[in-house]
């Protein structure tokens, strides 16, 4: 497929392929940008009347309006959101202002969200360092064990840990983990100052629940993975060179069987950045995911918008990051013809 | 070199008696071999010869002491070298593979790990049982590759698998079987999925190696050509019982048993050829490529006469599949355009009207893959008489029942599934759903090239009758040349997308021959133990002639 | 078990405590005081200071700030409480008492206010305090722009001069006799005047702690004022208030010990967590009542039967057991609870009547017919619940009601105030003008039963109007007296129960032996008022 | 070396030539009928339903238990339940008896009658919308596989991207509160959600029948797409599809339990396993001090559990069987 003598400098397709990735997920941030704005606006009431709740009036209601600039027209409001972000601005929160108009100050979004986010990728980082080998491990064993006790055990488990709701499964891990054995604290709601160590113990729970949600879908994938490559010709060929089992699991199936493997992981680090509101409220654990539910009810759109793109481009750079795997484990694509 | 190896055969390497393999499906053991014996000595090549479902590649797994998945060994005794497989450990039969006895696979490009370079592959198992160190084992690597003629031999093995061709990888895989100098080496079928041109080179590299370190080997195959140029002995076998055993000239001078016979008896279908202006089909001077590629079809012109067969002969990549996705609409040409009845045919396929499409048919290589494995006979036979032609219940049936008899089947194979026929059936319905639209042209792509030369030849002879009696227009893709034989009244020889050579049967397949013809013509085996010694010298001969 | 558990259980009030409470609150005894009766060694001992003391609140969102104009949630009350203080303060035995406030006089016809301000006190950036930081701090709320939530409270208020130094006059459109009280509203915080505008954004006050780190919707972290004016109050060293949304996670954290006391423990579990040795259960009868306004103004709620059949087809006994599980009082369709001063103890308690209902829906010619009420848990905790056993209850009476569940979000915008029939609460108001002014008298934007028309309620208006400012205690009980009874039979709410506040406090924690009612947590002065054991 | 599961393809040509006896076949002329091809006895549907219950392993047959159970509960609940589903009677919380097996909730509703009416709602919505869902995602996943890199497959691949790349959580959080959280929404909302991942696996599933020559040759003979999609590639990809159907179906009930812990969920009274576990949650913390009212939230959370499990288990044995079929 190499064009043979050409002139033009020919990229190698990994960085092709990436470029090309990289493009196309910025057209999904727009997008979602989009659909969020407008999701956002068609929603029942605004910022000034959700924060005021049952005290709204339509003076207030209006001066908040007038000030946060919501009486414009919304595709106004949408392109000066848009061109803020494209030159890295993404905006202040509607929230934080005072009440009374003027010069008061409002907290820019990337503020409120950076310890959050940094907070959201600790957690995630802590689920992921126990699951990501947890599954990788059960999986591979159970395929080697396939249809033993072994594997039908590790079967149910998973499937059992990922059939309870996820509240379901912390509010266990606090009961058994918390207050019968006071191992772990059932609060995790980690301040900036907290120091490295602390930081893990506060978070082990929430962690913990995490792994129980995610573990089983990956070990099922990769598991799934392994045993469907075991009727390939060469894993055949393997076993008439007189390779192990283990041997031909580890150096014949696993090389092949990182693409899906690692697009699953992809999804779940994914969800794990994404989709723990639940867990957050239980722990009271200052993530993104409560901020932007708290946003939302709020209708504080730059900072839905903010934690939206965030979610965004987590979901898309993991994504590619799985690709990436895909391609360099796979030499088809690395070293092509 | 000289095939006179009888002299030198030594020790009794291998000795398997009355062995007895099950097979398990339809929720039974059934017996896949049935009781035989096999006798090896080092140094002795026996070639294994039979149709699919023989039993053979069964056979020479049993002879590692493995049984595939859904298969068991359950009696019998296999001994190797004063070894008895049945009795030692699986731990201790695991050793014995890939370092003395080794394996080489049909398919080289499904049986080598994607994942790993062909170096490593191929020292993998010298190293595991620590028979060479790595580096040792790597430089002789290079140099079986050398010894195999590979090109590149230095450098090949850094190569991964894909990037390969078909026939080099298959001497990679005897490369990586010779690696740890076993005593013994299974080839199961390894020139099958080759080219013809390619399955030359091969064959010669693979006797020469086998020869040079004095190896034993059991040659799997269904084509006794192949094996009369690589075996001493031959074995026939049947339904996993052995119906002939033989040294290769006796057996090819005098086949005892008649199945022995007929196994090459497909070779003798000629039809006689025949000319004709009336020309329903014209591919006029066409281009195609696929997006964004290279040209896969440069200025082919092809006219078809009517109620005749056109072979288009070429080696894969030739284009001659690509030519009959232009004449179909599936790739419209780039250039050219495709007459039927001497009118212009849409090149797109959405735009053919429904009478165009019914006009053309075709019918393809894989019979497993061109029908809906979730369909019955019923449904893929009935679909297009209810589409074509409009045909309902009663009438639908009616007409259903007569294209069995057509291709020679009966009413009980009308609710089968595909799953429920073996593959000469299997083809025969896709002719039947050919027929069902009542075509003028039928396209066939390489239809009888994954089958068993009996069950070849019985295809052909339909496919003779039918142009007999429905007055039948063939555009025949093969590589095979006797197919083409049995079959043409013309031939197209393509190359690279070219057209090289087209005209009548005789004139193509008598000399003197273009270059390439000559090259695809010589390349086919013969049934003689010594043709491929003589092609060897012949082509040295010339090669040396024409620096 | 041994004999030290068993007084501790005793102490702890395991036993007949619920029972007691319930009969001393029949008896007109508050429950906070009655509560308190039962576990007096471990309260009546002196306050004393230090220790880190955490309190776990339901309340808190990123949206918070220290802009008190913007307060809306308990997390903040208690924040703004802790930090700042207000002119006046209601005190633990519910009695208005002057807080930055030294004293004040009011014209005969209580327009005019006039208030003598404490002198030496410091805000926690050195800065004095005096009349200017009075007049920023309320003109804050007011005037155009502002998105005070008090800024309706204080559209009475004309004018604002400062005659003194430490003197502030106040001057009203119409007298009202509890304008202290409403100077006591924990948004209209006392902060340090800077260019002539109220400065909130450093987060000083004059209050017994000052802030030392807050992160909006997680935490809030104090340490103690060391120069606090006010005496005996601000035990605790340090304190943290944790937002724990979910009622779970709160509960666990209590007993877990993680905090040391948490608010709105959930009614459901009480019993099972006053079972936890470490903790102890604090329960206050406040104002806070869960009220379903019928819109006057539409039918079928124009109609005075269909509104009397509601009130007599809701089973206010089952309401309070089931959905406050006992935790609180039955109403009796007004808004004003016996925590509030003039409560009308006479007037006979409305109860469950299927056959009365009947009539009057027989009388309107609603039998049978739908009548739809829209819920959501945002107007109540148990609000779905309690619609269902209103329905349930009406059904018996030949009503036939449809409980519409309507989103969580935009609640308050989209039904309550505009929907013909919904749940809703009110936190209530320590004053019955300040109540009848909020949510009943015509010009209120509030008012969601649209009561405005008809003898009844022109009769009620005008009551109102003169009671406000009658300085007269006795003929002002009369006049409110009234005003309950009218609400009570021709209005649209329909009120039938008032909740407990229930908070559960670790056995550590002391405080008085009274609690305030008018909000949980003490009246959200937990902070400054409560210490450790 | 014989693992009877393990049947694959490549040994499936080697088997193909059973039952047949060698005289059949000697030495005898050639005939197509004669070809030997059929390793199947002929069966009836129901034999074959008998005979496939019978090699099933023991967790199939467990997990086939489980559902035949939950679905006759589901059928019959009004039988079943001793109580109607929102039938109030005056105990709150009573304690596990004989009046009421499982005791009352806050409300004084019968447990044990709303668990089983639980089972009618909640199998009943998250079969539902399931079944939407693969309706959304499978048609469009098979369309975009026909048409392959062409502009439809791109405008809907990317179209997925995007609402994957939106979290869905809190996208169905905003979506209902737009729409109104009626049971109605809730269904659709979930289930156009969850079609998206429906879409990707239907979509590479197809990708590997469309490649097959009975598609090309359906389109060689003029078939419509729909033709096509139904017929040709839909009974091909089922195996991977009802999988997925399966786990799908079971995160269903998470979803709405995750939801429900959001505040927007099921409308009321209905009963529904997730919101009755979200409701009772809380008590788990209490096992030190009242054993039974912490089970109270483990009765519909293990009745979602038990289902999954056993969902999973059945159709991890039918993923078995069918990739055992030369398909």
């Amino acid at each position: 497929m190499a064009n043979k003598g050409g002139v033009k400098a020919v990229l190698h397709p990994v960085v092709r392929t990436i470029l090309q990735r990289l493009g196309l997920g910025l057209i999904t941030l727009f997008v979602v940008s989009l659909i969020l704005f407008s999701s956002i606006e068609f929603l029942p009431g605004d910022f000034g009347e959700a924060v005021l709740g049952q005290a709204a009036l339509p003076e207030t209601v209006a001066a908040f309006r007038k000030e946060l600039g919501l009486d414009l027209p919304v595709h106004e409001r949408y392109f000066d959101w848009l061109g803020g972000i494209l030159t890295g601005d993404m905006g202040n929160s509607f929230s934080g202002r005072g009440s009374s108009g003027g010069t008061d100050r409002s907290r820019p979004v990337i503020e409120l969200l950076a310890p959050r986010l940094a907070n959201t990728l600790f957690l995630a980082s802590m689920a992921a360092i126990i699951s990501v080998p947890l599954a990788l491990f059960l999986g591979i064993t159970a395929a080697l064990y396939r249809g033993s006790i072994y594997d039908r055990m590790v079967n149910a488990m998973t499937l059992t840990t990922i059939s309870f709701p996820e509240f379901f499964v912390a509010y266990l891990l606090i009961l058994v983990l918390s207050s019968f054995t006071k191992l772990f604290p059932s609060l995790a709601n980690i301040g900036p100052d907290v120091d490295f160590w602390e930081r893990v113990y506060l978070t082990a729970l929430p962690a913990l629940t995490l792994t129980l949600v995610i573990v089983a879908h990956m070990m099922r994938m990769t598991r799934a993975a392994i045993i469907n490559l075991m009727a390939s010709p060469y894993i055949e060929m393997a076993e008439l060179k007189g390779a192990s089992k283990s041997e031909i699991i580890l150096q014949h199936a696993l090389p092949n069987a990182w693409a899906p493997i690692v697009t699953v992981i992809a999804f779940n680090l994914a969800y794990l950045v994404v989709g723990v509101v639940v867990v957050e409220v239980v722990f009271v654990y200052p993530g993104v995911g409560q901020l932007m539910v708290d946003a939302v009810t709020t209708r504080d759109v730059p900072v839905v918008q903010g934690c939206a793109m965030i979610f965004a481009a987590t979901y898309i750079l993991l994504n590619l990051f799985a690709d990436i795997i895909s391609i360099i484990t796979n030499p088809r694509l690395l070293h092509p013809r | 070199m000289s095939t006179e190896r009888s002299g030198q055969k030594g020790d009794l390497l291998l000795e398997m008696k009355d062995i007895v393999i099950d097979g398990y499906s339809d929720d039974r053991w059934h017996e896949i071999v049935k009781g035989v014996d096999v006798t090896l000595r080092r140094g002795e090549i026996m070639g294994l010869i039979g149709e699919s479902g023989a039993g053979k590649s069964t056979l020479g797994l049993a002879a590692m002491g493995f049984a595939r998945p859904g298969c068991r060994i359950t009696s019998g005794s296999i001994m190797f070298d004063g070894i008895d497989l049945m009795k030692v450990s699986e731990a201790e039969r695991r050793a014995l593979r890939g370092s003395r006895i080794a394996y080489v696979a049909q398919s080289a490009a499904a049986s080598f790990n994607p994942a790993h370079q062909l170096i490593e592959q191929t020292v993998e198992s010298t190293v595991r049982r620590g028979i060479k160190p790595e580096a040792e084992a790597r430089a002789d690597a290079r140099k079986l590759y050398r010894d195999l003629q590979l090109p590149n031999p230095d450098s090949i093995g850094d190569r991964y698998p894909h990037q390969v061709s078909g026939g080099q990888l298959q001497r990679v895989m005897t490369a990586m079987a010779m690696s740890p100098r076993p005593d013994l080496i299974i080839f199961d079928e390894p020139t099958t999925a080759l080219d013809v041109t390619t399955q030359v080179e091969v064959l010669a590299s693979m006797r020469r190696i086998v020869e040079h370190y004095n190896t034993a080997a059991i040659y799997i195959t269904h084509d006794l050509a192949v094996v009369a140029q690589m075996a001493d002995v031959i074995k026939v076998l049947r339904y996993g019982e052995t119906i002939e055993d033989a040294e290769t000239r006796k057996m090819l001078a005098q086949p005892e048993k008649a199945y022995t016979r007929s196994l090459w008896s497909v070779r003798s279908i000629e039809k006689p050829e025949e000319e004709s202006e009336d020309i329903v089909l014209k591919v006029d001077h066409v281009d195609a490529s696929y997006t964004g590629s290279a040209k896969v079809l440069d200025d082919v012109t092809i006219e078809v006469p009517r109620g005749h067969t056109v072979a288009i002969v070429g080696e894969s990549g030739s284009g001659k599949s690509t030519t009959a996705r232009a004449i179909t609409g599936l790739l419209p040409p780039t250039k050219g355009q495709v007459l039927f009845n001497g009118k212009p045919l849409p090149p797109l396929l959405k735009e053919r009207s429904i009478d165009q499409l019914q006009k053309i048919q075709m019918i393809y290589q894989m019979a497993d893959t061109a029908m809906n494995p979730r369909q019955t006979v019923r449904d893929i036979i009935g679909r297009p008489l209810e589409f074509y032609l409009g045909l309902r219940g009663r009438e639908r049936d009616q007409r259903l029942l007569e294209l069995l008899e057509m291709i020679e089947l009966d009413e009980t194979f009308i609710d089968r599934l595909p799953a429920e026929l073996s593959g000469g059936q299997k083809q025969r319905i896709c002719i039947a759903r050919a027929l069902a639209a009542s075509p003028e042209l039928i396209i066939c792509d390489e239809v009888t090239s994954a089958l068993d030369q009996i069950v070849q030849k019985g295809i052909l002879e339909l496919l003779l009758r039918l142009q007999r009696e429905l007055g039948l227009t063939y555009i025949f893709i093969t590589h095979d040349i006797a197919t083409v034989k049995a079959i043409s009244d013309q031939i197209v020889v393509m190359l690279e997308g070219r057209v090289v050579e087209q005209g009548m049967k005789s004139e193509i397949l008598s000399p003197p021959y273009p270059e390439y013809t000559k090259l695809l013509l010589s390349s086919v085996p013969e049934m003689n133990p010594d043709w491929l010694t003589g092609l060897l010298a012949e082509r040295e001969r010339e090669s040396s002639s024409n620096p | 078990m041994d004999i030290k558990d068993l007084e501790k259980a005793a102490k702890a009030g395991k036993l007949g405590r619920r029972e007691f409470i319930k009969r001393a609150g029949a008896l007109g005894i508050a429950a906070p005081f009655a509560a308190t009766l039962l576990s007096q060694s471990v309260q009546a001992a002196m306050p004393k200071k230090g220790g880190y003391f955490k309190l776990g609140v339901g309340h808190g969102s990123t949206t918070d700030t220290l802009d008190p104009g913007t307060h809306e949630n308990g997390f903040m009350s208690d924040t703004v409480y802790a930090y700042a203080n207000h002119l006046f303060e209601v005190d633990n035995t519910q009695k208005l008492v002057p807080e930055l406030a030294e004293s004040f006089e009011a014209s005969k016809d209580a327009k005019t206010w006039v208030i003598k301000l404490r002198k030496g006190v410091e805000f926690h950036n050195g800065k004095s305090f005096g009349a200017e930081d009075v007049i920023a701090s309320i003109n804050h709320h007011r005037g155009e722009g502002s998105k005070s939530a008090s800024k309706s409270l204080l559209d009475p208020l004309v004018e604002m001069k400062k005659t003194g130094s430490h003197e502030v006059t106040f001057q009203l459109s119409a007298g009202n006799a509890d304008f202290p009280y409403i100077l006591s509203d924990y948004h209209l915080a006392i902060l340090p005047e800077m260019n002539g505008k109220m400065d909130w954004q450093a987060g000083y006050g004059t209050g017994g702690y000052i802030i030392e780190k807050f992160e909006p919707g997680v935490r809030i972290q104090f340490k103690r004022n060391p120069n606090y004016w006010k005496a005996g109050r601000a035990h605790f060293d340090e304190v943290e208030v944790i937002s724990l949304i979910d009622v779970t996670a709160r509960q666990n954290a209590a007993m877990n010990e993680e905090v040391h006391v948490i608010d709105r423990v959930d009614p459901k579990t009480v019993h099972l967590l006053s079972r936890n040795p470490k903790i102890r259960i604090l329960e206050t009868t406040g104002t806070l009542h869960y009220t379903m306004p019928m819109r006057v103004d539409q039918a079928p709620f124009d109609n005075y039967d269909v509104r009397m059949a509601l009130k007599l087809a809701v089973d206010r006994e089952a309401l309070v057991k089931k959905i406050l599980l006992g935790h609180g009082a039955v109403g009796n369709d007004h808004p004003i609870s016996t925590a509030n001063p003039y409560h009308n103890g006479e007037m006979p308690q409305r109860k469950y009547d299927p056959d009365k209902a009947r009539f009057h829906i027989k009388k309107a010619g609603m039998e049978n017919q739908q009548i739809d009420l829209s819920t959501s848990e945002a107007a109540f905790s148990g609000a779905v619940d309690a619609a269902l056993l209103v329905k349930d209850t009406a059904a018996k009476a030949g009503i036939n009601i449809n409980v519409v569940r309507e989103p969580k979000d935009g609640y308050w915008s989209n039904v309550w105030n505009k929907k013909a029939w919904c749940t809703c609460y009110w936190g209530g108001r320590p004053t019955e003008d300040w109540m009848f002014t909020t949510a009943y008298v015509k010009e209120s934007k509030w008012n969601d039963t649209a009561w405005t028309t008809g003898d009844a309620a022109d009769r009620f208006n005008e009551l109102v109007v003169a009671a406000r400012s009658e300085l007269d205690t006795d003929k002002r009980r009369t006049m409110y007296n009234e005003c309950q009874q009218l609400v009570n039979d021709d209005g649209g709410a329909l009120i039938p129960m008032f909740a407990n506040y229930i908070m559960a406090l670790n056995n550590k924690i002391a405080h008085d032996d009274v609690v305030a009612g008018n909000w949980d947590k003490d009246g959200n002065k937990a902070i400054e008022r409560w210490w450790f054991a | 070396m014989s693992n009877k599961d393990d049947i694959n393809p490549s040994t499936e040509a080697e088997l193909v030539d059973q039952g047949f006896s060698k005289s059949d076949l000697a030495d005898q002329g050639y005939s197509a009928a004669g070809e030997v091809g059929l390793i199947k006895a002929r069966r009836t549907f129901r034999e074959n339903i008998w005979r496939g219950l019978k090699s099933a392993p023991p967790t199939a047959l467990f997990g086939l238990t489980i559902i035949t159970i939950y679905v006759f509960f589901a059928l019959f609940a009004p039988l079943l339940a001793p109580y109607g589903e929102a039938e109030i009677f005056d105990m709150s919380y009573a304690p596990w008896g004989e009046e009421f097996m499982f005791g009352t909730d806050q409300l004084g509703r019968d447990i044990l009658s709303r668990l089983i009416y639980g089972a009618r709602n909640t199998v009943g919505i998250a079969f539902v919308t399931t079944m939407i869902a693969f309706i959304i995602g499978g048609g469009l996943g098979i369309t975009a596989a026909i048409n392959n890199n062409g502009w439809l497959d791109n405008l809907l691949s990317r179209s997925v991207d995007v609402l994957m790349a939106i979290p869905s959580l809190i996208f169905a959080l905003i979506l209902l509160s737009m729409f109104g959280a009626n049971t109605l929404n809730l269904i659709i909302i979930i289930a156009i959600l969850d079609s998206t991942r429906v879409f990707r696996i239907a979509r590479a599933v197809s990708l590997n029948v469309v490649v097959m020559d009975y598609v090309e040759a359906a389109r060689l003979r003029g078939e419509k797409m729909f033709w096509i999609l139904y017929r040709e590639i839909l009974p091909n990809i089922m195996p991977p599809l009802v999988a997925e159907f399966g786990l799908r179906f079971c995160f269903v009930f998470l979803t709405i339990a995750a939801l429900s812990f959001l505040g927007v969920g099921i409308q009321p009274p209905t009963a529904d396993w997730g919101s009755m576990v979200r409701e009772t949650a809380g008590l788990i913390q209490f096992a030190e001090y009242d054993l039974t009212a912490a089970m109270t939230p483990m009765l519909p959370a293990a009745a979602i559990a038990l289902l999954t499990v056993a969902v999973n288990f059945v159709v991890d044995w039918f993923l078995h069987k069918s990739s055992g079929l030369k398909d």
